[in-house]
């Protein structure tokens, strides 16, 4: 339908020469101007500079323009600019429409003066044929809820639930396992400060706990999430813990009694727990669990029921199937962490059948002061001290064939660190390391790998070790010194395998569940990788600490508080504005179909059950017209990029004078 | 597949009336969508709820009265799901039309059940009717072409069909594979098992019904690939189009009968896409409006990339054209490619998804650059 | 989405049994003549027919089986309107149907049934008030009906009689419409010049009401045809001589449903009378060489069955005469029916062009018709396309052979 | 059940008693091994030259006479051979071009399709006769005689290769517990025995030998048994250098896994053909009564 | 002046995200390439319409070419993927009534890959001028 009174004013940049050095711009204005509509054609030096944008506002008062097209550079540089302009001098900014004729014409055709010109002009006649029909929007509001959700209590979401604590939002911080604390409440030591990590933890755990803005969900896991940014719908799970945590006091008299002894997740596996546990000393929150699976009165129903009897404040009562609460939330951080791959995946180091070949997380334990040898290093076989120790450093690592391609980038520097505290631990102990390259590349980590070597004696050894095997009461590690150019075989007592890092087990569905991609190793993926590596795809949803990539504390924690600072900035407003580039539904060309619900990734449509009619949510609707393009009857279409504007673009295109 | 053999002797069709009437009589059924006899010897959809008034349904009628009976299904359960329990006899293309209907929520199938028939193929309507007038059966002939085989004129889509028996229903009344004066009750699902066993039919299973049907697919893939390889060679670029389409009026008729065709208003029909139309078609005192070949093939082109995906191979676009346009090789042709290229057979099974409505990770790598 | 109940009571068992005989073969889609003229296809027959299925559907058919009578939803009466309303009802679609579904006796209930809804062209809203208070579709005050009389410069030769054995229905598009006040004339003066006893109903002739069936309130047409009736039997003729397609159409097969009852005098076309007084060497018509051909009025010819009168007429009257391709029974329309003038003008005369250049095709200077109406119509076609051809209707041209009018 | 084996060199010749053994425990087992007709050298080891065309026409060539007699599955006994063929098999399959021009270079057979799957007597027990049918032939179990299972390169690499987990093969250890014998395991059953190496550079391979057999003495073992008769070769014949260079090393005797299998199904010794051994194992068996 | 030569029209379709962006990438850079192409710069690859694509042919384009993300890198998620799905569908109704499919391509080109898209269009416009004119838009007339 032609309209009738159309005033359209047409701005042709030369950009210095960039454009009007190849198009001819006279001649563009002069053929625009006998289009249908165009009550303005002028071109002008630089159009994006104040003069420029001035001339803009100038001609939109002056001619009562309704609707502009600059033919400028790429939509993406000014775009912003001259809607804005065009706002402020009383137009819509949806009313403007930008022509790209110096990336896709001057430039490319330079030296082709004619046909630039040409293609100048037609490509500034589709943009007007698309202006035509160019609605004035407004963006789309859409309210926002103040509040957080964590997902992962370790380190990286201990930090961000403070700091938007701090910032005076709500958070919900939502722990899988027992107490938050993550995988640095397992460690010995950290480097290269060598600060005894549960020290320098535990005030923010305690903090956390204390914090009125912090709703802890420990030993709970993320059911269902739907909504959009500024309004997520999330379901929490909190697991039956079987134990009345208002009235546990953290004494620990029920785990004196248990029976029941089972390899402990804290420990890794070097030393047991009972049925009935907090994971260790500093857990926050302080309160027991009961692993049903293990606990005999939970397996069978009936019988045992010690700790029950034991507890002073009567809080055992095996009873409760956990409960799902619903939280609204504004914007999502996630920080899942990381797992470290177990010995028995590896069969030339023994499948794991040998028990003095540990992961290095397990040797953590054996080092760490409150671990099961309080700090003693004793081989788990035959508990003596073993003089000859081999670290083996990328296991599964920098392995493209087997296992990961990636470098897990934190083994060079707690091997380091791990022969180091059992250098002091053992003094006249003997450490080998076969490495392939010492990565140590922060802060004071150079100088941390450098000590170990010559004030500890640690001997490296540039190469891989081709197998293990039981020898006696030996370990025979048949290794290589590529420096060297020998075989060399190690009688060791004990082997320490760095083993590679993955992804926390289950990010996979919890990603289905927040809709976020993850790379082809199980990554988070990010926005993108140089310039906004803290938010993921799905707006509103943020990514800290390991679950991105491999990382060490310093950066986790930094990656927390970036995390951080974004939804706090996210929701500093009290309205969300969003593109109002949304899809819109024809009420009565729609069939009812339901092609553009199931093909939406955004789930932003629905089928409205009585009238057979879908229904776009727009806060949903990210505008990417898959739906448009799937409905057979042109029912639902993308504002300001109807089926009809694009007919006229392409008419306008192919129209040959 | 297991079912019931009844004794027709000469009366199939009262055979067939007769067990539709117990269906009634038994209130397995409130009421049966069948076509039923017309004045004027022909048959059009319509509803028995009186088991003695079974005697006008004509089941075995070699013709597709128009409108096919999915989309009289399709009219009745758009909006919502029927409450009475209704019987639905339906031709082999019937039920892919329908349960393609089904995907595109079109159609709900609760409380419907399906009673599938049969179908050695169908006559063009206008064909019918003349064989009406000169006074014979025309399910004879059926008959006759089914046992001694030859020439029929039969509609094209049907010469070529590839399922003769229906592949998804409640019950199917069978006579391919049976021989002479005996009719075979299949039940296909749990609901048929009961129906047949309340009726108190003893089940059995009848191996050369299938072989009987293998046999006829086998002899119809040879025709089937003569019929599209005529067809593309015919259709070779714009000048075999050209000629192919040089009757056309743009009507319009073949998109309004079609099956799948579900669109309240064709896209290419609307305001949203009619700026063409008036582009493309030349208006002179002389002739009227004249369609040119653009306008034609963005129609027909433009509906076959919509709906080629699900077409159901019935053939009604042919019957329904009034320059008789022997348009299934048109349209048979594109839909038989597209849906080689996904393995996608439409009316298979409800939960298949549709080619439009899903796309795959790995795929279609031979239409990258 | 606003939904109306709508009521389907108008159509007969018979007439939709008829409705759900159509097999969607697309035969009578070839000939629909707005079709040819606009390539538009939400009006042609079969979408009609789909859409007239569908509210009966929901109002008393199988959707109303299973969830009782179903609203209509608005937006689709709303692009129904066009749909039912720019048709020349000229009949075409029934010539072609061969499963006897007769459509276009279906497309005026169907008109009925949508007036009843309150869903009909805006020009024809304004028609209506008018045409009430007036009595004819023109909406011009009663006193100009004889005003031809005047103008033809028969006073005292055209008058109202007490009672008289013929009366001439003079029908509202010759009467109001300057084009074909000639027609009126002419017979009028053939009538005299045969010493016919005959008068005129003068300001007690109402419309026929066959423009209330084309707008679809057949309680007005009942009201105009007992009225009508009433007039000719007071006057206590035996037969009426109509000169429009339409009015003869109206009174022979209409009127008898609408009065419920017989009419107790005959209805005659002018062909029919001037054959039969040629019959009776009343008349006698000089053959001349002028080129001429005949466009068959739809409501003549293909849906009342006179056919071969003005043709004998014809010959006599020149050795010229030639058939146009579509003639008889498979007339093209002129365009001038179904009230189309006020729903949609420029489709009537696109179709008025057709059909005058199929005229021209044939080498005619004359084109003669037997319909106000369809002169009306085809006079504007001939303006439309510059050409050059005559439309003249047979009343005039027998006149005017038999020297008793100027033109 | 009838199977196409394909024999190999050193089955006609020096591992005649391997073959002998095989056929008639084979037959015994209800399996009738028929020899591949018109069956050529397999090649030995795989080569790793970039422009291999030559050295992979034999390997096809004995692929076509299987896909002549239109069979797709063939049976190997020697594990070098197995070796050999399966992955010459892998490589066309994978890469046609090379496929094409070994079809185009050996114009006078037909031309090679790929279907042809290689297998190893091994995995035939394992998968189709089953250790549960093999136990239930034995007539004289191997009470009290300790074996070392010795599986050795070709059998478990490369991975693709492998006929059982390439770090911790078993299926000789579970084949050995059905003939009741006693089983020595331990991690040098999969260390190279230094394979060809034993034709320019003894000393490596009597270095590897006696790495492999102390291992196995000290942990008890009486005798070895295996399935290729390089390796073979080079554990039994070797063992005399052995000896010169360590005094202390004991010798024992080497047996192919089918030699045992005969003796625990109680057939006549004369087709174990123990005089073909370096390592004369008849006084070990006479000790035990097994001959 | 009538060019010796015939100089095909080619409508592109570029993703605003990857392809659009490659374009700009391309001219920054000052890559060359034959300036028979017309863009016209959609939200998604997912977002053409099949329709478009036949139309622009009919309406007088000698050659379509559609650009979107690498699967994978789709802003939204798996819209390149909707879109090779609905090309394949026009093309293979346009290679089964032989009107020439090789006229409409599908790329996959990424942000950064202002070369490939010069390379990629300079190819495809040689090959459109090797076809010579489209047929479909020879205007028939049918009486």
């Amino acid at each position: 339908m032609i309209k009738v009174n159309e005033r359209i004013g047409v701005f042709i940049c030369h950009c210095g020469l960039n454009i009007a050095g190849t198009v001819n711009v006279e001649k563009v204005a002069e053929e625009i101007s006998k289009c249908k509509g165009v009550v303005h054609a002028e071109h002008y030096i630089f159009m994006c500079s104040d003069p420029g944008q001035e001339k803009v506002r100038q001609t939109i008062k002056e001619k009562k323009l309704d609707g502009v097209i600059v033919a400028a550079c790429s939509p993406d540089l000014h775009e912003h600019t001259f809607r804005s302009a065009a706002a402020s001098a009383g137009l819509n900014p949806y009313r403007v429409e930008i022509a790209n004729i110096r990336e896709w014409v001057a430039w490319p055709h330079e030296g082709k003066g004619e046909e630039a010109t040409e293609k100048a002009i037609k490509i500034i006649d589709a943009a007007i044929e698309k202006l035509r029909d160019n609605m004035a929007l407004l963006p789309v509001e859409v309210p926002v809820t103040k509040k957080v959700l964590v997902i992962g209590g370790g380190i990286a979401g201990i930090q961000a639930a403070l700091d938007c604590a701090d910032a005076g939002l709500d958070v919900y911080l939502v722990e899988r396992g027992q107490s938050i604390g993550g995988k640095m409440a397992q460690l010995s030591e950290t480097f290269p400060t060598l600060d005894c990590p549960q020290c320098i933890e535990t005030p923010k755990m305690t903090a956390v706990a204390q914090h009125p803005k912090i709703h802890l969900y420990a030993y709970s896991e993320i059911e269902d999430v739907n909504g959009y940014v500024g309004n997520f719908k999330v379901k929490i799970k909190r697991k039956p813990t079987f134990v009345d945590w208002d009235k546990c006091t953290g004494c620990r008299e029920c785990m004196k009694v248990c029976p029941v002894k089972v390899p402990s997740e804290y420990e890794r596996g070097i030393a047991d727990r009972k049925a009935i546990y907090i994971s260790f000393p500093q857990a926050v929150p302080n309160k027991a669990v009961i692993d049903a699976e293990n606990c005999i009165r939970m397996k069978y129903g009936k019988g045992c029921g010690l700790c029950a009897k034991n507890c002073p404040s009567k809080a055992i009562t095996f009873e409760g199937n956990g409960s799902i609460e619903e939280v609204k939330v504004g914007a999502i951080i996630v920080a899942t962490g990381f797992d470290v791959m177990g010995v028995n995946s590896f069969g030339e180091y023994g499948y794991g059948k040998y028990k003095d070949v540990l992961d290095a997380l397990q040797f953590e334990r054996l080092l760490a002061p409150a671990g099961p040898t309080s700090g003693k290093v004793l081989r788990p076989s035959d508990g003596r001290e073993p003089k000859e120790v081999v670290f083996v450093q990328c296991v599964g690592s920098r392995d493209p064939d087997n296992w990961h391609p990636y470098c897990s980038k934190i083994c060079c520097m707690y091997i380091a660190k791990q022969a180091m505290l059992y250098k002091h631990a053992v003094p006249d102990g003997q450490a080998y390391v076969f490495y392939i390259d010492i990565r140590a590349d922060g802060k004071g980590y150079e100088e941390f790998v450098h000590r170990a070597m010559t004030e500890d004696g640690v001997i490296y050894l540039r190469g891989k070790v081709g197998k293990i095997v039981e020898e006696g009461d030996k370990l025979r590690v048949y290794g290589v010194d590529t420096l060297t150019g020998r075989n060399v075989v190690i009688d060791a007592d004990l082997v320490v395998l760095a083993t590679a890092v993955e992804p926390s087990k289950g990010i996979d569905d919890l990603a289905r569940k927040l809709r976020i991609q993850l790379d082809q190793d199980g990554w988070l993926s990010e926005a993108h990788l140089k310039l906004r590596p803290l938010e993921s795809l799905t707006s509103g949803i943020f990514i800290a600490g390991a679950a991105q990539y491999i990382k060490d504390i310093t950066d986790t924690v930094s990656q927390a508080s970036g995390a951080a600072a974004k939804a706090i900035a996210l929701l500093s407003r009290d309205k969300l504005e969003k593109e109002p580039i949304v899809a819109t539904v024809d009420e009565e060309v729609c069939v009812g179909c339901g092609n553009c619900v199931s093909i939406c990734t955004y789930n932003a449509v629905e089928l409205d059950p009585e009238l057979k009619v879908a229904r776009v949510n727009e806060g949903l609707c990210e505008g990417c017209g898959a739906c448009a393009a799937t409905c057979p009857s042109g029912a639902i279409q993308l504002i300001n990029n109807t089926k009809k504007q694009i007919f006229e673009m392409i008419t306008a295109l192919t129209r040959r004078d | 597949m297991r079912g019931a053999l009844l004794e027709t002797g000469e009366e199939t069709r009262r055979t067939i009336n007769n067990f539709l009437s117990r269906l009634l009589q038994e209130k397995m059924v409130d009421a049966i969508l069948a076509p039923i006899e017309t004045s004027t010897g022909l048959v059009t959809p319509g509803f028995v709820t009186n088991p003695e008034k079974t005697h006008i349904i004509d089941v075995l009628a070699p013709v597709i009265p128009g409108v096919a009976m999915a989309t009289v299904v399709s009219q009745i359960t758009h909006e919502k799901p029927v409450e009475k329990r209704l019987g639905v006899i339906l031709k082999p293309c019937d039920i892919r039309a329908l349960v393609e209907l089904v995907k595109f929520q079109q159609v709900n199938l609760e409380n419907i059940y399906l009673i599938g028939v049969d179908c050695y193929g169908t006559y063009p309507v206008i064909k019918y009717k003349e064989i009406l007038e000169k006074g014979n059966l025309p399910v004879e002939n059926v008959f006759e072409a089914l046992n001694k085989g030859g020439e029929t004129e039969f509609r094209d889509s049907c010469k070529v069909c590839l399922n003769p028996v229906p592949i998804y229903s409640d019950l199917c009344i069978g006579y391919i594979g049976i021989e002479k004066g005996k009719l075979f009750i299949e039940a296909r699902t749990e609901k048929g098992e009961e129906f047949l066993r309340k009726l108190g039919f003893k089940l059995l299973e009848l191996k050369e019904r299938n072989r009987a049907v293998a046999e006829i697919l086998r002899e119809r893939e040879t025709k089937r690939e003569k019929y599209f390889g005529e067809a593309e060679k015919e259709l070779n670029g714009m000048e075999g189009i050209n000629s192919f389409f040089e009757d056309c009026i743009a009507c319009h008729n073949c998109m309004e009968v079609c099956p799948i065709c579900f669109c309240k208003e064709c896209f290419f029909d609307s305001d949203r896409y009619s700026y063409v139309n008036q582009n493309y078609l030349e208006w002179n005192p002389l002739e009227g409006t004249v369609p040119m070949l653009q306008a034609k093939v963005q129609f027909h082109v433009g509906r076959a990339v919509h709906m080629a995906s699900s077409c159901v191979h019935c053939g009604l676009c042919e019957q329904a054209c009034p320059q008789d346009i022997a348009l299934y090789k048109l349209f048979g042709l594109i839909a038989r490619n597209i849906q080689r290229i996904f393995n996608y057979t439409p009316g298979r099974s409800v939960e298949e998804k549709p080619p439009v409505q899903e796309f795959k990770e790995e795929e279609l790598k031979e239409f990258i650059g | 989405m606003e939904k109306v109940m709508v009521s389907t009571d108008i159509l007969t068992d018979e007439e939709i049994s008829r409705l759900y005989q159509c097999v969607s073969c697309g035969k009578c889609l070839v000939e629909c003549p707005v079709f040819k003229a606009t390539g538009v296809t939400h009006t042609l027959p079969l979408p009609k027919s789909r859409l007239l299925r569908y509210i009966v559907d929901k109002s008393r058919g199988k959707i109303s089986y299973f969830f009782g009578p179903q609203p209509i939803e608005s937006y689709r009466l709303n692009q129904g309107v066009p749909t039912v309303y720019e048709c020349t009802l000229c009949g075409a679609c029934t010539e072609q149907c061969k499963f006897e579904v007769k459509p276009h006796t279906l497309w005026y209930k169907f008109r009925a049934l949508m007036n009843m809804a309150g869903y009909i062209p805006e020009p024809l809203k304004h028609v209506k008030g008018g045409f009430t208070e007036t009595k004819n579709p023109y909406s011009l005050p009663e006193d100009m009906r004889s005003y031809w009389v005047k103008k033809e410069k028969l006073i005292g030769k055209a008058s109202v009689k007490r009672n008289a054995r013929v009366i001439y229905f003079v029908g509202c598009t010759t009467a109001f419409k300057r084009v074909n006040r000639g027609i009126a004339g002419s017979m009028a003066r053939i009538l005299n010049y045969v010493g016919e006893d005959w008068s005129l109903l003068g300001e007690k002739e109402w419309c026929c009401g066959a423009p209330w069936l084309m707008i679809g309130d057949i309680e007005r047409a009942r009201e105009h045809a007992v009225h009508n009736v009433e007039a000719i039997e007071e006057t206590g003729a035996e037969e009426v001589v109509v000169t429009c397609a339409t009015c003869y159409r109206a009174i022979k097969q209409e009127y008898e449903e609408l009065i419920d009852g017989k009419l107790r005098f005959k209805v005659l076309h002018a062909v029919e009378l001037i054959k039969r007084y040629i019959d009776e060497g009343k008349i006698n018509l000089a053959p001349t060489d002028i080129k001429l051909t005949y466009h068959d009025p739809c409501e003549l010819s293909r849906l009342s069955g006179v056919i071969d009168e003005p043709r004998q007429i014809l010959r006599m009257v020149s050795g010229e005469y030639r058939e146009m391709e579509k003639n008889k029974e498979n007339g093209f329309c002129c365009g001038g029916g179904g009230f189309l003038q006020a729903t949609n003008n420029d489709v009537r005369l696109k179709v008025a062009q057709i059909r005058v250049n199929q005229a021209v095709k044939e080498g005619a200077q004359y084109l003669v018709s037997a319909c106000p109406s369809c002169k009306m119509a085809l006079v504007d076609g001939a303006k439309e396309l510059k050409s050059d051809v005559k439309v003249v209707d047979i009343v005039e041209l027998v006149a005017q052979l038999l020297g008793l009018s100027s033109k | 059940m009838e199977l196409l084996y394909f024999p190999g060199c050193t089955l006609k010749t020096s591992a005649k008693n391997f073959e002998d053994s095989a056929l008639t425990v084979a037959s015994k087992l209800g399996l009738e091994l028929r020899e591949l007709p018109r069956w050529n050298c397999c090649g030995t080891v795989y080569s790793l030259a970039a422009d291999d065309l030559m050295h992979q026409l034999a390997p096809v060539r004995n692929l076509v006479r299987v896909q002549e007699l239109n069979r797709d599955k063939l049976v190997t006994l020697c594990s070098m051979c197995y070796n050999t063929l399966k992955r010459a098999s892998r490589l066309v399959r994978r890469n046609s071009e090379k496929l094409e021009t070994i079809n185009m270079f050996m114009d006078e057979e037909q031309s090679y399709e790929g279907r042809v799957e290689v297998f190893h007597f091994l995995q035939t027990l394992r998968d189709e006769v089953g250790f549960k049918k093999i136990s239930e032939k034995v007539v004289k179990p191997l009470k009290d005689l300790k074996i070392f299972p010795y599986y050795g390169c070709l059998l478990v690499r490369p991975e693709e290769e492998a006929i059982d987990d390439p770090n911790d093969p078993t299926v000789m250890n579970d084949l050995l517990k059905s003939l009741g014998a006693e089983v020595i395991d331990n991690s040098f059953k999969t260390v190279c025995c230094g394979s060809y190496l034993t034709v320019d550079k003894k000393e490596v391979v009597a270095e590897m030998t006696y790495k492999i057999l102390s291992a196995a003495v000290k942990d008890g073992a009486e005798a070895v048994t295996l399935s290729c008769p390089l390796c073979h070769f080079n554990l039994d014949f070797r063992q005399a250098e052995v000896a010169e260079k360590h005094p202390e090393f004991k010798r024992i005797p080497v047996f192919y896994f089918t030699q045992l299998m005969a003796l625990a199904f109680g057939l006549n010794p004369e087709v174990c053909r123990f005089n073909l051994h370096f390592v004369d194992p008849k006084p070990l068996l006479r000790g035990k009564g097994f001959i | 002046m009538e060019k010796d030569y015939f100089e095909p029209v080619i409508v592109g379709f570029l993703c605003r995200w990857c392809a659009a962006a490659a374009a700009d990438a391309a001219g920054t850079s000052r890559l060359h390439y034959p300036p028979n192409i017309r863009p016209v710069r959609v939200n998604c690859s997912g977002f053409i319409d099949p329709v478009y694509i036949l139309r622009a042919l009919l309406e007088g384009a000698d050659g379509v070419f559609v650009a979107g993300c690498r699967p994978g890198d789709c802003h939204y998620v798996d819209g390149n993927l909707k879109a090779r799905r609905r090309i394949a569908i026009l093309k293979e109704t346009l290679k089964t009534l032989g009107l020439e499919d090789q006229r409409v391509v599908f790329e996959y080109i990424s942000t950064s890959e202002g070369s490939r898209y010069a390379e990629l269009v300079k190819k495809f416009t040689e090959k459109i001028r090797g076809l010579g004119p489209s047929p479909l838009k020879k205007k028939f007339l049918t009486v």
